[in-house]
């Protein structure tokens, strides 16, 4: 997205140029996100966006970090805290947009909302709001995958609570079983709703947990875009090139509250306070500017840029249409053959 | 009237107030569920309820619907009188072969010896833009099943006096509350009496049609009641409050009197209890009726999160109206 | 008539045939369900299946209902056509979350651009005195759900031709094949063609009364006709086929016709598909009745085990007959 | 069920004579269940009895050796496969038979038939045909007794094919979280009606996979009835004193079809074979021979009085009465109060 001119230099300071823009690119990425969620929330509070609102605040280095090592072909299936995923992957900021709105220029033409964002252009297969619902429609696409032969993966994002659930259990085995090539990503915020993980859990570490299936599996700090960025580009290699299934566990942290009605009776203002601080936006631009691959300017530029994406993608979701209203039908079954 | 009489209640509270009087009155009971304890429950029902009564009976339970309801059916099974709570219906669907395949039969499978006196309550409807996957109502569904029986308060009295029979009743109840009436508030008496669990009300009295309804279909029906109203029509609204086993006598007396029916239903239509309904008066009242009876219902489609849309799909008091006013021999 | 036209085949043999040539015509057809496999399927139906078609393409699924249900809707939306088998209905309540949380809505919900051409198979009815969790007839539960196509073939040339349409379509359909049809034996032409999934047909004409049935009622109600006949009332038998979407256009042509009606159904009454047709049939052709429509259903009753409680729970010829012949104005 | 004078004799042939008594109880009971469903089987070719049977042959150790300690006020929730279970629970032959028969003596009033037998009296809550579904159940009745502070566990026999459903993954989870006295028996017969465990399972080894839930867990020979005993005996021990939940898996093996209906595809005859010969009744015997606690007349003798037992229980079955069907619709729902 971030749309640098290469200049061209010696080949080891090529390599650091190369990545200096995929630093400033993944931090970049997690800006549009927050940027993105910010004005998700005010627009929430003017009652223009409705329904329930999940914010995915504290969590981006995740989406990002994983998405980051997916190649087109691959697919995505997520939940309803899904904003993230979506807008990483290529569904355009004003079409997220247009579908908080309920409008025609949704990526799910406003019968989805928030959480059933969709787009089958990027293979982004939503947008379950059913915790663990996810699980085996990505063993399936995975399944579909590996029968087509082709190269591609399913990636599969949930929350640590649905772990907990049976269709957990029966995705893990089966994925196992038939060796599929699914990525199992496990967002840990270590809340589900204002459950803590180790209440719901008899065994808190999912790496054992995993195992326990056969399956390969290993836990990062979610809070370290690099980190996941690394430990996914791994796990993604793995699924591919051994036709196999991997489990990742992001180590992470909400800020806001699970969706936009929630007292937050469950945890403390200081725990949130602590986590705040490993922040993976600022702390990957504090990192960023010491190794002198960022400057305040620069930092100023993106977020004014990112900033004109959010500005635009409002605009275009307050100029969508509504579906005309003898269209409710359409949609409930498809009219054409297969 | 007495000076509690006074005394107004959100159906939410009264929900709470029916919760906590049978905790502190049979200490068999309690509360299991996603979120009920720490959180408040994720409409805020049990608020509170964690710290009156502690973890042992207002239990936090990890996100496994299956799990959960089946074992407040073993412990119902076992002597205790578990309420579980299922945030909302569509996620009961994950809990369909405990309710179905356990609560439902046991007492027949095992020939009278094991009753599974659970409650389950959850929230149903739609209205509230959360789209396909969250906005079903599906107590018209539960409502087919044999061994069930399904409780849709659509008052505060109802709320508040509906679980205590629920509990007391040897057989598996489940409760189904519409979500959007949570915030509804009315006068209570406040004496936390309880109300029968077997008869359909009439909520508002009339002579020329007949409106079968409950739970939102209530509030929906009594609008449009006073509309008519003003137009001469004079239906009375009957509330079903339970929709089985459904209480034909009530239905019918109503029926009997106004030669014209029409159910409203926010559930869908095909193979609801509106058809159950329709299908019940014909059979029964075939020749007492003076026009057919009419259904208006849920539009059946999943729930498209666009608020036009989605109410556009939901029954409307003036649907409902105009419906009456087409109804064959009405005056007004 | 060709020479082919005088084979046999059994129920089991006809979708057995069809699941066969759907392999062999589309390489994305796969077949996965418990037992489908080595077993051969737990009713016989895939029986060599894994042989001939080898293990990627007959998959032995663990016992998983959710999860392999779940996985061939995922594998559908990724281009493939899998045709799943649950045993029997009974045991999709597992699954229930899938087929309605994720196929019946995942068209809907994303716009119109993921469409789940998944086909699920499975069993289901009473008779073989299976008791209480193996015995229900849940399509009617099934039919209650937009977004989904409901199929119950009743003959052999349904239970052929059904399947190749079935997963042609580009939505999610459910077949229900009831289980005391597999060794069901009929005529057949041999000629692999295959018939629409959209409409009801006409398999006994009749100008006295209309028994609208479908699945094993089918055979039950030509039996009562024939007996009727004798007696000089003429019925004609509709076979639903479909019970999702129905097509009203040919049960409303017989009734109109016939200007009485019977619904025939194993499902329990209230809230089924005999509830549905009833309510249509009022609302619709109301003028057109000479007397209130009727219905013959399985008792409500979680299905018992011993055989005479059974047989009185379904609905049995004797008892079509004594209803149409109790019907408002009948000759005969 | 083997009622023995006690003869009085010192301290050490004391306890070698109730060691003997104990086996042999064992070795009765055992045959108690082998030849009720001897006669159940040759009773269904004779359309006696009728719609599904799952017997227990070969597996007849668990059962007994598991049973044997419970108490009382212990509950079992078992599968389809239950004849045996209820048998030395303590259901007599003759209502369990007639409940096969459909008749209203029988331990369900002939509503249950084979595969739901139902005891209030001994607490054997059935009887279920769905793979899984008495999991939570278990857990529930297990949670009630600790809620009544009742010193009873929750006993739940299923299958190795229990363990793949969603159900089973949910259930360990909550008793081994709540710390529920449940003792969970996986009989491992090595094939869910067709289907090869090692097909099934993604982790064969099933204790591990117990353990992931942070379960105690352990396995024990299931055809060698002395074995399951002394292993039971500590499972039920620590779920008794412990208050919490114990996976015992038995590794064992059946006999005959899965249900009657079975082309047996899946296997071959020269297994079955193999498996006979380790069968839990015969070895046991001989070891009871040698050991010098039995002899051929004894054998005999326990035979002969089983059937007997067995010959008077397919009696009662046959002079049993149908429930009137105006009765149908009884216990769809209870009549009284709580
Ligand atoms: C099957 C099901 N049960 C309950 C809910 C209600 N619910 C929505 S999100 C949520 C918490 C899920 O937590 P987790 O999986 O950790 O994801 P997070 O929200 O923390 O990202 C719950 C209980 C649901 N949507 N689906
Ligand atoms: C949920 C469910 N799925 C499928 C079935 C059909 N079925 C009955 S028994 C059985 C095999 C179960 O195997 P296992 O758990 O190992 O027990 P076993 O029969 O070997 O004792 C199957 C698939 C069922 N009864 N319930
Ligand atoms: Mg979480
Ligand atoms: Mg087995």
């Amino acid at each position: 997205m971030a749309t640098k001119k290469k200049t061209p230099a010696k080949k080891k300071s090529s390599r650091k140029s190369r990545e200096k823009e995929q630093k400033r690119h993944l931090l970049h990425q997690m800006i549009r996100i927050r940027q993105m969620e910010e004005k998700a929330y005010e627009l929430y509070t003017q009652e223009k966006i409705r329904g329930f609102l999940h914010l995915y605040d504290g969590e981006e280095a995740v989406a990002v970090g994983v998405i980051e090592n997916l190649q087109k072909e691959d697919s995505i299936v997520a939940t309803y805290r899904e904003h993230g995923h979506a807008l990483v992957r290529g569904v355009s900021m004003e079409r997220i947009m247009a579908e908080m709105y309920g409008k025609l220029e949704g990526c799910s033409g406003g019968r989805g909302g928030s959480m059933h964002l969709y787009d089958k252009e990027t293979n982004f297969f939503g947008g379950s709001a059913i915790v663990a619902n996810g699980l085996p429609m990505a063993t399936g696409v995975a399944l579909a995958y590996k029968r087509q032969q082709k190269e591609a993966i399913a990636c599969c994002f949930f929350g640590e609570g649905a772990v907990d659930e049976g269709e957990f259990h029966e995705s893990m085995n089966l994925a196992a079983l038939w060796k599929l090539p699914v990525l199992f990503v496990c967002e840990n915020n270590l809340y589900s709703m204002g459950m803590p993980f180790e209440l719901a859990e008899s065994e808190t570490d999912l790496v054992t947990k995993a195992r326990s299936y056969k399956m390969k599996a290993s836990s990062v700090n979610g809070m370290d875009v690099l980190a996941v960025l690394q430990e996914a580009r791994k796990a993604v290699a793995y699924a591919r090139d051994n036709q196999q299934p991997y489990f990742l566990e992001c180590r992470t942290y909400r800020y806001r509250a699970h969706s936009m009605f929630d007292p937050e009776r469950y945890r403390s203002k200081e725990e949130v306070q602590e986590w705040k601080k490993k922040d993976p936006i600022t702390t990957f631009a504090e990192k960023l500017k010491k190794e002198q691959l960022l400057t305040d300017e620069e930092l100023q530029h993106i977020n004014r840029e990112v900033a004109g994406e959010v500005a635009q993608a409002v605009q275009f979701a307050e100029e969508g249409t509504d579906e005309p209203i003898e269209n409710l039908s359409q949609f409930v079954y498809s009219n054409s053959k297969n | 009237m007495n000076k509690a009489a006074q005394q107004h209640m959100t159906y939410r509270q009264a929900v709470r107030e029916a919760m906590r009087e049978a905790m502190q009155k049979d200490d068999r009971v309690f509360l299991m569920g996603e979120d009920v304890g720490r959180y408040g429950g994720c409409f805020n029902v049990s608020e509170g309820m964690l710290q009156e009564f502690g973890e042992d009976r207002v239990v936090d339970t990890p996100l496994s619907e299956s799990g959960f309801t089946g074992c407040g059916i073993g412990a119902a099974a076992a002597g205790m009188r578990p309420i579980v709570e299922i945030m909302t219906v569509n996620f009961s669907l994950l809990a369909a072969d405990q309710i179905i395949n356990t609560a439902a039969v046991l007492y027949y499978m095992s020939g009278g010896q094991f009753n599974v006196p659970v409650v389950i309550r959850m929230a149903t409807g739609g209205g509230k833009q959360l789209a396909a996957q969250h906005s079903r109502s599906l107590e018209n569904w539960y409502a087919h099943i044999p061994g069930l029986k399904i409780l849709t308060p659509a008052t505060v009295e109802d709320a508040r006096g509906m679980l205590w029979p629920a509990l007391e009743d040897p057989d598996p109840v489940l409760i189904f509350e519409n979500s959007t009436l949570y915030n509804y508030e009315d006068a209570y008496s406040g004496n936390g009496h309880t109300v029968d669990i077997s008869t359909a009300r009439v909520r508002r009295a009339g002579s020329d049609v007949s409106i079968l309804t409950y739970g939102i279909g209530l509030h929906k029906s009594l609008k449009a009641a006073e509309q008519l109203s003003k137009q001469g029509i004079e239906a009375e609204v009957v509330d079903l409050r339970v929709l089985r086993p459904l209480d034909n006598e009530t239905v019918f007396a109503s029926v009997r009197k106004t030669h014209r029916a029409v159910i409203v239903d926010e559930g869908w239509k095909s193979g609801g209890i509106s058809a159950e309904l329709s299908a019940r008066i014909t059979e029964s009242l075939f020749y007492d009726l003076d026009c057919p009876v009419e259904r208006v219902c849920g539009a059946e489609v999943p729930a498209p999160y666009a608020r036009h849309l989605e109410q556009a799909s939901l029954p409307q008091p003036q649907q409902i109206i105009e419906t009456i006013q087409k109804m064959g021999g009405i005056h007004g």
